[in-house]
């Protein structure tokens, strides 16, 4: 057991999942001798060498159509996207391939694939660097993905992504990557894709969140807590797609009011999705409209006004005193 | 201005088997009565096929498809000299390469009538991947397999088949480097037919060969003709063995010409004559391999009879087969989105079960 | 006034846009001698000649590309995507130049510019060629995304497309091509972008839909209105994004219920946007929970299939009926 | 085997300069006093803010950034060349040739620093486009705006930036074959500072240089010395020359030495030695330029230290600029995502001037 970031915490699963099974390589821009531009695969090339560690050259949708060729030759490519913010350029590789070959061949050929990325904003990045997009990638039937919220987390959903016999794409809140440690175990641990996490019962009001906003969510729900006496049950999603509605709903059915924190822009956002599950689920238990707190329809500003634009604590805040004084 | 050379590059032209079935015997290579007469046999196979399935289509028995006539040459002499460990990744255009790989015929049937089950092998250890219609990607995937194959030792080649279009695809160049960065055991066949769809050749690049695209990676390349099944034998042969011998990558630009429409939705009187087309027929590969084998000794009209016969009569079990009841079952894609169950999927198969139930009951 | 189908109508709009305004410019695969796969570019060719009307190159993100490079310099271009299924391959460009010059320069640069491209399933087309991805482009900020659902309006909104200042993704209905006709007036038609359609009023119900899809949904409204004799209100977005909720929500404060007919997978598309919309402004008028009846969270699956996985009138008629009944 | 040689192909390599300041006198331009003075000047300020950047990211009074030290004499000599009208296209590394082109100094102090404003130009006419961070994008833009220029009668070419490995990129391919099937008047510069973050040159393509991809696409390549100002100024204006004569494209490969950290978020120390950095800075422009200068009695040190000073003030002015106040709004986003209204667009500025408001209450 050791206090681990987040950082440390991926590379841990990388290094042990690496060493379980060699099947899994790993690939990317600067993964190798620069041990990633954040540091993920640190010592990866060291202990397992330029046969499985593969810094490639700049190019996103050969790096996705490459890992695509690997895992149909059975291998389990764990690859990067520098940030998320580039990953549109292999959109087309990982819409048209990845996520489609099992279906296509009713699941004789299969893509087992992980593709890390971080993502959000938060780290005074430059343009490009701190879009939040997860829906982007959750539209798309056959594709998992996955955000993790802590060091523990990352690590145990990192192993079941890599062991999953799917894609999944892995986006990592850059934003948490140092921001906070956690005892993380050194035993593999393992979480299921596909359930979201209660992290706080609660009875008057659920909180759902995901991702580096997590952090705020919590903060807020002490905050309110703290002021009213409230009871707020919070839900860490974990997985975006599939989307466990059933905990969410099931919260819902107990609390009768419920706020999402999201902070990608509101529209047709992972928020959108949660709220027309309750609706359909839960509709005679809501006491109050599901309420979104999200980031906006706005081209993500530079860093110099990120500040305004990203949800926080005292907006979550406000988001929960509106929705218990609805 | 006098400037240092640093550089120097050429492309190569093959041809041994001339639009006249005239052979250029210096450069023949060594393959038997049996090997060419196989040649032979699956290219008039495909060639059946092909026409039949222009009629089924034509008869609202089949969809969309693209044709392959004219193009024998290239995918046919290619899958023969692979190996059973090599990965056969074609684009949609070598529905003969897939025949000799052990694709069942009734495959490519399912597959342009809209069934997922035209993809499904009778054995996985054939190593066809499945056609890409997104073009250009294809590339990146021959590249991971056979990088896949050189780290499990297994020595086996990726073979990537793509069009003349297809080469002005992003996805082209990132995979030609990628395979040359890695020195993969990869061959590259460009089937440059001279149009993609409406787009002839020279538009679609003003590079006078498409070969010569190999030198931006430093991989060799060599332009065939593509209608001269023993060209392509020979520079087959030579890339396999190249690749197998940790040589990397090979690029052949097999020049063809699409003799039929691009599909059968399009209309190729838009946008070419018909005398180019006359002129093309000219040219086309089993004209010219049956006057070579007849040169040979080795076939006469009284062979290609019953040969005729015997594809016909394999394509008509094919289609027959093709046609017989299914049980396949309309809820399958349920059961193919994740390989883990997931309450959503489920509830919404459920959901669409009671569709289908409802439905047949108002009828 | 002529009878036309979507083809024509559109054809129309490109041919008095291109007449109109010399920066207008035409560009994609075989637009040009071919007039189009679908036939949509046909006679421009002939009209404008080769230097307003380029057959290009085989490469997706060089269409789109090259066209941001065209609109920063004044033209206007109208780029063709062979179908929305190759669409991913431009993601990038897309995303990250088109729909952010505005932004990124605060309006000194611009990019005005139309993707054209035909979206949906229903013509038993090879894979790749059905899928229904309106959403993915709804989630980019600075990104437009209009939908017509027949010739009149497909008319009125290209040319509204083709005079916006911003990018505008112009999604067609490939199912509704020719599958039926209206009288299109030769004198110039604009709508504007971003305004949906109240195309029959109503009391009790109001069912939204877009694209393709409307042609079920009306029918289905019919259907239920001749079986029941229920007051049905039937609202066409025709604009995506941005979304005009206010309409929707306006009717639904009157109708208290809600049914929204969507063909795309059913997770993280834009019924989930309208539901939430809903829920935030109509809440307390909401009789029955929003009913998204869509498409299913599987790969597209082959035409062979096809049929049982597009909405359908009777499928649209059974939603109506569920959200009367609840 | 005898095979048909149907294409030849050669890449030439030019430096004028050597790294020691020796000049191959057949070679030099006939450039003027003023106009060599003026290239070096524009190097020393391009240094100078470049330099200063460093301090202030280390300092925390700027965002992360990348240093342009040691490619001064690619981009400088190449906005030299242009003429107004033409369009300047730039990755991330063209800090000198934006500043010629007349981009304030202040605007690369706020681009780093997190502010749009950065963009924003004193006059749109100046024709630079801004910074591409998505690698290989601005590749098809400056293809597009050619074509425009040309469409617009306006005999003008667009310049185009990008780092050895953005050559990587399918946008790089995609747009060098749109250039040279439109035979757009549009000039690529390829600079190979010989890394791409971690990844040196050779890793990145296993082509033996980068100016032959040109060949993949007939587009006319030449390979210079890119420490060489004189070289980059040959090459340019035979480039921008053959453009603006309706000749189409070229593709210059400037090799040159990436002397500073990636960004300034990298450590070179991780990838690469001391001592080839130690080996590069003996070839860096300023150095050899000043020679010549000297050499030619243009130059000497008497003259330097008052154009040190003279950067210097100009920077340190900029620098002021940059941190004056300003009374930029945060909510500025709201008015530029559409350049029409929208209603919900409207709401959600309402709701962030509320939230500013109540986060302004509550201190
Ligand atoms: C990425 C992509 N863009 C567009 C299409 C539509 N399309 C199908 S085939 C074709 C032309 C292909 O030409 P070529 O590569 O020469 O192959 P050929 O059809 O001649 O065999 C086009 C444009 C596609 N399938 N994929
Ligand atoms: C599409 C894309 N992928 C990845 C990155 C991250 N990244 C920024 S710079 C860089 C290396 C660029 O190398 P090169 O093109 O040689 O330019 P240089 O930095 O050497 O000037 C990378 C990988 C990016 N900006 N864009
Ligand atoms: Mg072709
Ligand atoms: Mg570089």
């Amino acid at each position: 057991m050791a206090k681990l970031n987040m950082v440390q915490a991926i590379n841990l699963a990388l290094h042990q999942e690496m060493a379980n099974d060699k099947d899994v390589i790993v690939l990317g821009q600067d993964v190798g001798v620069d041990g990633g531009v954040f540091r993920l695969t640190e010592g990866l090339l060291e202990e397992f060498g330029t046969g499985r560690v593969l810094d490639t050259p700049l190019a996103e949708s050969a790096i996705i159509g490459t890992s695509i060729g690997m895992a149909l030759a059975g291998l389990k490519p764990v690859c990067e996207m520098q940030f998320s913010g580039f990953s549109y350029l292999m959109m087309g590789q990982f819409e048209a391939h990845a996520t489609r070959m099992r279906a296509r061949t009713h699941g004789q050929l299969t893509v087992p694939m992980v593709i890390r990325m971080p993502f959000g904003g938060g780290v005074r990045a430059l343009e490009h660097h701190s879009e939040s997009r997860e829906a982007t990638y959750a539209h798309l039937p056959g594709a998992k993905v996955v955000t993790p919220s802590g060091p523990r987390n990352a690590r145990a959903l990192l192993v079941a992504a890599i062991r999953d016999p799917d894609p999944v794409v892995f986006m990592e809140p850059k934003h948490s990557y140092r921001a906070f440690r956690e005892e993380v175990p050194d035993k593999e641990e393992v979480m299921p894709l596909g359930k979201a996490q209660v992290v706080q019962e609660g009875t008057e009001l659920t909180l759902v969140s995901w991702g580096a906003m997590m952090r705020p969510t919590v903060k807020a729900a002490a905050q309110v807590e703290k002021e009213r006496g409230t009871s707020i049950e919070i839900i860490d999603l974990l997985t975006i797609s599939p989307l466990d509605s059933d905990t969410v709903v099931e919260s819902v059915t107990r609390t009768g009011r419920c706020v999402v924190v999201q902070e990608a822009p509101r529209s047709f956002g992972v928020s959108s999705e949660i709220t027309a599950r309750i609706n359909d689920k839960a509709f005679l238990y809501l006491e109050a409209p599901v309420k979104r707190l999200t980031g906006f329809d706005v081209v993500t500003p530079y860093f110099g006004r990120e500040k305004s634009y990203l949800p926080n604590a005292s907006r979550v805040a406000h988001a929960i005193e509106e929705t218990l004084n609805f | 201005m006098p400037r240092k050379q640093i550089a120097k590059f050429s492309v190569q032209h093959l041809q041994i088997l001339d639009e006249n079935g005239k052979l250029d015997a210096k450069l023949e290579p060594k393959l038997s009565e049996d090997e060419l007469l196989e040649i032979y046999r699956w290219m008039r196979l495909a060639r059946e096929l092909d026409e039949r399935m222009l009629k089924l289509q034509r008869q609202g028995r089949l969809g969309t498809f693209p044709p392959n006539t004219g193009q024998e040459a290239i995918s046919i002499p290619v899958a023969l000299a692979m190996q059973d460990k090599d990965w056969f990744v074609g684009a949609f255009r070598e529905l003969g390469g897939r025949l000799v790989r052990g694709e069942p015929l009734t495959s490519t049937l399912y597959y342009y009538n809209g069934w997922e089950e035209g993809n499904i092998l009778p054995n996985k250890d054939l190593r066809i991947i499945p056609t890409s219609v997104v073009i250009g990607c294809q590339v990146e995937h021959a590249v991971g397999l056979a990088w896949a194959s050189r780290y499990k030792g297994e020595d086996s080649v990726a073979v990537c088949f793509i069009g003349d279009g297809g080469t002005s695809e992003g996805d082209f160049h990132e995979g030609l480097n990628f395979a040359s960065a890695w020195k993969a055991p990869v061959v590259f066949i460009v089937q440059n037919n001279q149009w993609a769809i409406s787009m002839p050749r020279q538009s679609q690049t003003a590079s006078g060969t498409i070969a010569q695209k190999g030198i931006a990676y430093d991989i060799p390349c060599l332009q065939i003709d593509g209608n001269d099944p023993l060209a392509m034998h020979v520079a087959i042969t030579e890339a396999l063995d190249r690749a197998r011998k940790g040589e990397g990558p090979t690029l052949i630009e097999a020049v063809t010409y699409r003799l039929m429409m691009h599909t059968t939705a399009d209309d190729p009187k838009k946008y070419r004559s018909e005398e180019e087309e006359k002129v093309a027929w000219k040219k086309e590969p089993l004209l010219r391999f049956n006057k070579y084998l007849k040169d040979k000794g080795f076939w006469d009209d009284a062979k290609e009879e019953p040969l005729r016969g015997e594809v016909k009569a394999k394509v008509e079990d094919a289609v027959k087969e093709f046609e017989s009841p299914k049980d396949w079952q309309q809820d399958d894609p349920f059961k193919h989105v994740f390989g883990t169950e997931h309450a959503v999927i489920a509830e919404q198969h459920k959901d669409f079960l009671g569709n289908v139930e409802r439905e047949a009951d108002h009828g």
